[in-house]
């Protein structure tokens, strides 16, 4: 009879495999997002010299989970105007396509839901079911400010799929699979598709920020602009299904990022002991969300135009660009890595020396206007 | 046991009908063009079913994907004329706020 | 250098593009020396691949693309080297640059400037095209080429009404001859199924086809032959042709273009040999045109137009030669010919350009002392055009009647005897008028200049030319030339088939004495009316009254030709236009009113709601789908 | 047990496809319709992982219910909707246009049970693999083109909303 892993049977273990799979997806989900928030919070009060929650538990440690209670314990509002089905449907169609994505995730060898061949397509076509709950839950609470956001998430989420897509798609002409987990395999050694394939990275990081509305691409909830989109109308659990729904696409667009350019569960010992994989990918993954909650606190919000004409205008071309050279690359060269790396890190440079360029003047005023907020702060902490 | 070849085309059809009605029937331009879409996707179901049931026919290969390959371009053609036809759509509706295609009808002779 | 024969052509060509394109806007007075130099470039290859096939190579064809390809019909564009084309090609390219130089002085205040130096090239380019091709076609497409080229030129200056008619006329006329060579190019495919020289003279030599087809052939050919060459029924264009610019007419319509045909009927020698009866009949026309345009030259007062008579004549004297079986002697001269005759127009053009435009010989008078160089020049050329010893025209046109003769065609020989007097006359009558005697308009001859160096520098390149190129064919009948030519005039030359015995002195002094005494004698006569009035002109066309009117009218051709062919010509447009008008516009207009009536009904099924046509499709596919299936299920078969 | 479970799920899809469709058809409420819209392609979907296509299947969903179903939401929510009622004649064919394609669609749909699976078992496995084969192969001219369509749509569909400045 057939042996698995672990010397369990494998139809057993096929089973198992998935139950680990989903295990992790709502682990990574759940408490994922409540220590996502907590750790947002924290950093964020971190870099604005604030405390942040300290208060219950240790480090206010619980403070998240006294919301996530206070958020269930709520009172289910609905305004009478609303559209009472796609109302109510909105959270669910945000939020399955996120959890379903977790299916195709490689955590660690083996432990993976199912091995789908076009399993990067798949995530793609999650991804981009989420737009529809948006704009549902835009146009169902019948509000102007919401549609307003609905409509402005539409356009931005459906621009910047076009880079996310391109962006992945460099890679997988390197690979030459669709699968996680050959692209997993792919990249065993320290020398990670990151390295190979920076600008692919690039694009493909700064399409995900677009895509899961997170800073500077928020716009769709921009408080100081419309409310808070197409979050206004909600409230208690719907809201937070959202609000979970948004974490979790963080920290799967992480995981992608992590499995695509970072080797996914590769890491020191993971061969000896195989479960290691699991540390290591959430760690990576982790990485990035905190990359992710750097930049929220960093970067100021973009305007809608400036949001378009940065896609549309810079980082579609170069994104096509790297795709005609990275493909003629690949069929010319046996070993296409060194030219790959060359032409990557060469559009890398274009974009990063290049782009502040062309907005010298909006940055001069910017950097101008950073120096004096700096100027005061220290004024102000001087004794 | 396996679904019959035929129960797929039987859906095809009726899709394909009800969007050809809906076409005929509805008035609203937005609604036209959803019918439309029906009817591609029908059309779609037909030609995948037969790629997929009875493709290794056709060509010699056992995995003969005519038809998907067809459903691709379906796919590029839907997009495009969804595209174009609700810009043709607004840029009508800027002229005369209504969407009821009956009631566009300076082309008459 | 052979198989780069191609380059011959191509820098007039190129040199066209160039100033056709960008000479209005950006080259404006470069486009003359760009030309020049274009057609100097061609003439140093050309000078080479003369050398390569005088050092033995002969008969090469360079192929340069297929032209049509269709079924068993196969046209390359190839280019056919042999002694002949390669001497055509020399004199070509040589004298076309000497007349482009001379140009840019000439219209150097014309405000076309770029325009004619963008058709000049242009037309030694198909010049060239035709000369090379090795086959009928690529030989029409150059004569078709030369012919528009002529067109453009004549007509150049369009502004006035003259040269636009001329233009017309040359064009009209040439358009005949074309016609003639079109009969002649497709009777040879279907006769030999090749347009190859080579094929064709093959075919002829094994196994020939019937006389008449062969005639029929042969005059087709021929006809196209007048048409260029300007031979009776033919010539008439010509003379008009002179409202072109002076250049355009010595290149054009001295030197090249009108020798076309008989380069053609050389180049068909094989043909017209077997062909014998219309070999004799092309002499007949070719001696009756000689002595008609001479007579008519004698009494003309426009200084070009008598010059373009004597083109005519001396291109009879060609023909004649053709057709007295002595294609070479007919080169030679064409090659002496090209270079006194265009020495003779531009010599007159630099009087005209001298005294500001005016070509009328009796307003003239006295010019020697202004222009001198253009005066020596001038009688150096008129000498060879008399055949005065030891000149070009002398040895080319002595050789053409002793051939005459020779052969068996004495009338021949007394009609280009005489022929060759009275041309004597009218030359010595041209130069006197123009130089000699007292000036007769004061104030024309007080303005009088000698023209600038560049255009008196190729009058002396062309006088010297035309004093010694000659020599060519010295010791007569088998000088250079002949040795050069016969390999490829062998195959017709059936009368010199036999070996060329050593030119025989003494009936060659015979002849050359005759023909000289005759030609001297007309220049006497000439000098003795003119200088001395005795007889006076004045009386004896007096006395010649009618005769003399006949003459001044040309004949009255042109008028002939207006009435007969001209006015029948119109009748039957005028016919053709009503029949347009009533008949075929009518059943279109009648057609477009029944359209209108029925789309008038059928507008009310315009609904304009889309809808509606949606339904219509569906009904469509119903009506298919009941038909489809009543032939599937069988009740529809009957 | 899993050989009920295809049958089943098809069923299902059926279901779905035809009842969301006669929804599009004949419901008032433009999103509602546009929704359903979006099941019907999903469902869709899921037949063509009955047929083991799934590729396809995600094309689908990611183009269907991704882009073109927000794209007609973006027509619904830009435009006013009202239902005005019928100024001509030819405006009424709503009565004859549902019996002429109930007449076609009736022997159309009984004729579709006439086909027969072939005696050959059907392809089992992903149809990635094939499908980019034969299309980026024998069909690779038709996919350029295809590209160019899509271009010229984008281009068009921007000319033909872009306001003119002044």
């Amino acid at each position: 009879m057939p042996v698995g892993p672990f010397g369990i049977d494998p139809v057993v273990w096929a089973v198992l495999r998935l139950v680990i799979a989903v295990v992790l997806a709502v682990f990574l989900v759940l408490n994922g997002a409540l220590a996502q928030i907590f750790l947002e919070r924290k950093i964020q009060a971190v870099m604005q010299d604030r405390l942040g929650p300290y208060h219950t538990g240790p480090f206010g440690l619980l403070q998240t989970f006294a919301d996530a209670i206070k958020l269930l314990g709520k009172e289910d509002i609905r305004a009478k105007l609303t559209d009472a089905p796609f109302f109510l449907a909105a959270p669910a169609i945000v939020f399955s396509p996120m959890i379903a994505s977790f299916v195709v995730l490689p955590f660690a060898p083996d432990v993976v839901g199912v091995n789908l061949n076009v399993g990067l397509l798949y995530l793609t076509t999650l991804g981009s079911m989420t737009v529809l709950g948006i704009v549902i839950a835009g146009w169902a609470s019948n509000n102007k400010y919401s549609l307003m956001g609905g409509l402005r998430s539409a356009g931005q989420l459906i621009s910047y799929e076009v880079p996310q897509i391109l962006g992945l798609v460099t890679v997988v002409l390197y690979v030459g699979s669709l699968s996680m987990v050959d692209i997993t395999n792919s990249q065993p050694g320290p020398l990670v598709n990151a390295l190979i394939l920076p600008f692919a990275f690039v694009t493909y990081l700064i399409a995900a920020l677009a895509e899961t509305n997170r800073n500077p691409f928020d716009l769709p909830e921009a408080e100081s602009e419309l409310v808070a989109g197409f979050l206004t109308e909600y409230s208690g659990m719907r809201w937070g299904v959202f609000f979970v729904a948004e974490y979790g696409e963080v920290s799967v667009v992480s995981a992608i990022m992590a499995t695509l350019w970072f080797g996914g569960w590769h890491g020191p010992g993971v061969d000896a002991v195989p479960i290691l994989g699991i540390l290591w990918f959430t760690l990576k993954t982790y990485v990035f969300v905190l990359l992710f909650m750097w930049i929220r606190a960093t970067l100021p919000r973009l305007r809608i135009d400036q949001l378009m004409g940065f896609c549309w205008k810079v980082l579609i071309p170069l994104a096509l660009v790297n795709i005609m050279a990275s493909a003629v690359i690949i069929l010319a060269f046996a070993d296409p890595r060194l030219p790959l790396a060359v032409v990557n890190w060469l559009l890398v440079g274009a974009l990063v020396f290049g782009l502040p360029f062309t907005q010298r003047r909006r940055l001069q005023g910017f950097r101008k206007r950073t120096r004096e907020s700096v100027a005061m702060r220290d004024v102000r902490l001087s004794p | 046991m396996t679904v019959p070849l035929g129960a797929f085309i039987a859906v095809s059809a009726v899709l394909f009908f009800l969007g050809a009605g809906g076409v005929l029937v509805r008035r609203n331009a937005v609604v036209i063009l959803m019918c439309v879409e029906l009817m591609l996707n029908a059309s779609n179901l037909a030609l995948v079913a037969f790629s997929r049931r009875a493709g290794q026919l056709g060509a010699g290969n056992p995995l003969d994907q005519r038809g998907s390959v067809f459903v691709v371009f379906v796919l590029v053609i839907a997009a495009a004329e969804v595209a174009v036809g609700l810009a043709i759509i607004l840029a009508a509706y800027r002229n005369r706020p209504t969407v009821n295609v009956d009631e566009l009808h300076e082309m008459k002779g | 250098m052979i198989h780069n024969v191609w380059l011959i052509p191509a820098f007039p060509l190129a040199a066209f593009l160039i100033n056709a394109l960008f000479g209005r806007r950006w080259l404006k007075r470069w486009t003359g020396p760009l030309a020049s130099l274009s057609i100097a470039a061609s003439a140093l290859v050309a000078i080479g691949v003369f050398l390569e096939v005088r050092s033995g190579a002969e008969r090469t064809i360079v192929p340069l693309y297929t032209f049509i390809s269709v079924g068993a019909f196969h046209a390359n564009v190839a280019a056919l080297v042999d002694p002949l084309s390669s001497a055509m090609l020399l004199v070509v390219t040589v004298i076309s640059f000497l007349i482009h130089v001379y140009a840019i002085g000439y219209m150097a205040h014309d405000h076309g400037f770029w325009r004619f130096f963008s058709w000049f090239p242009l037309f030694v380019f198909a010049m060239l095209i035709l000369v090379l091709g090795d086959n009928y076609l690529v030989m029409f497409v150059g004569w078709e080429g030369v012919g528009l080229c002529s067109y453009l030129l004549i007509g150049f200056w369009f502004e006035r009404p003259e040269p636009a008619g001329a233009a017309k006329k040359a064009f009209v006329m040439n358009r005949i001859g074309d016609w003639g060579f079109m009969i002649g190019m497709i009777t040879t495919f279907l006769v030999f199924g090749s347009m190859n020289f080579v094929d064709v003279f093959e075919r002829v030599a094994k196994d020939p086809p019937a006389q008449g087809v062969l005639s029929l052939i042969c005059l087709a050919f021929f006809l196209g032959a007048t048409g260029k060459s300007a031979q009776l029924p033919l010539y008439s264009w010509l003379p008009d042709a002179m409202e072109g610019p002076t250049p355009v007419s010595a290149l054009i319509h001295a030197a090249t273009m009108v020798t076309a045909g008989v380069y053609l009927v050389a180049r068909s020698t094989p043909l017209f040999a077997a062909a014998g009866p219309v070999l004799a009949g092309v002499g007949g026309v070719g001696a009756l045109t000689a002595i008609f345009a001479a007579t008519i030259a004698l009494v003309q007062v426009d200084i070009k137009r008598v010059m373009a008579y004597s083109t005519v004549s001396q291109l009879g004297y060609m023909f004649l030669a053709l057709g007295a079986g002595a294609p070479i002697a007919a080169m030679f001269h064409l090659i002496t010919h090209a270079f006194f005759k265009a020495l003779l127009f531009l010599g007159s053009g630099s009087v005209i350009h001298g005294i500001g435009g005016v070509q009328d010989m009796r307003r003239m008078g006295g010019l020697r002392s202004k222009m001198p160089l253009t005066y020596w020049t001038m009688v150096i050329a008129g000498g060879a055009l008399a055949a005065l010893p030891p000149l070009a025209g002398f040895w080319s046109k002595d050789e053409i009647l002793g051939s005459a003769f020779k052969n068996g065609y004495p009338i021949l020989w007394v009609v280009g005897v005489f022929t060759g007097g009275l041309t004597a006359f009218y030359v010595t009558r041209a130069i006197w008028l123009t130089f000699h005697g007292q000036p007769r308009d004061r104030q024309l001859f007080e303005h009088a200049h000698e023209s600038p160096r560049v255009m008196t520098w190729p009058l002396l390149a062309l006088a010297v030319g035309s004093a010694l190129v000659g020599f060519i064919g010295f010791p007569p009948d088998n000088g250079f030339l002949h040795s050069f030519l016969r390999p490829a005039l062998e195959a017709g030359a059936a009368q010199q088939a036999i070996p060329p015995e050593a030119s025989n002195w003494l009936e060659f002094l015979a002849f050359a004495a005759i023909s000289t005494a005759v030609g001297v004698g007309g220049i006497l006569l000439g000098l003795s009316m003119y200088s001395r009035g005795r007889p006076d002109p004045a009386a004896v066309s007096r006395a010649a009254g009618p005769y003399y009117d006949v003459l001044v009218n040309k004949y009255y051709v042109d008028e002939i030709y207006d009435r007969r062919f001209v006015g029948v010509a119109k009748a039957f447009a005028g016919a053709a236009w009503a029949f347009d008008i009533h008949i075929i516009d009518g059943l279109v207009n009648r057609l477009g009113w029944a359209i209108k009536l029925a789309g008038g009904g059928l507008r009310r099924a315009q609904t304009g709601i889309v809808g509606n046509y949606a339904l219509s499709v569906v009904a469509g596919l119903l009506l298919i789908m009941v038909v489809y299936g009543g032939y599937a299920t069988g009740w529809l078969r009957r | 047990m899993f050989d009920i479970l295809e049958p089943l799920l098809f069923a299902l899809f059926a279901l779905g496809i035809i009842g969301a469709g006669v929804c599009v058809v004949v419901l008032r409420r433009i999103t509602a319709q546009a929704l359903l819209m979006a099941l019907t392609f999903a469902c869709m979907a899921g037949m063509f992982l009955l047929l083991g296509a799934e590729t396809i299947a995600l094309f689908q969903v990611l183009i269907y219910v991704g882009a073109i179903t927000i794209l007609i939401l973006f027509g619904v929510m830009f435009t006013r909707q009202d239902d005005r009622g019928y100024g001509l004649f030819f405006q009424r064919q709503s009565p004859w246009a549902a019996a002429l394609t109930l007449v076609i669609a009736l022997p159309v749909a009984f004729l579709a049970f006439s086909f027969k699976d072939p005696s050959t078992p059907s392809p089992k496995g992903g149809d990635l693999t094939p499908l980019a084969g034969s299309l980026f192969t024998d069909y690779a001219f038709p996919f350029e083109i295809a590209s160019v369509l899509l271009l010229a749509a984008l281009v068009g569909a921007i000319v033909l909303v872009k306001r003119d400045e002044q």
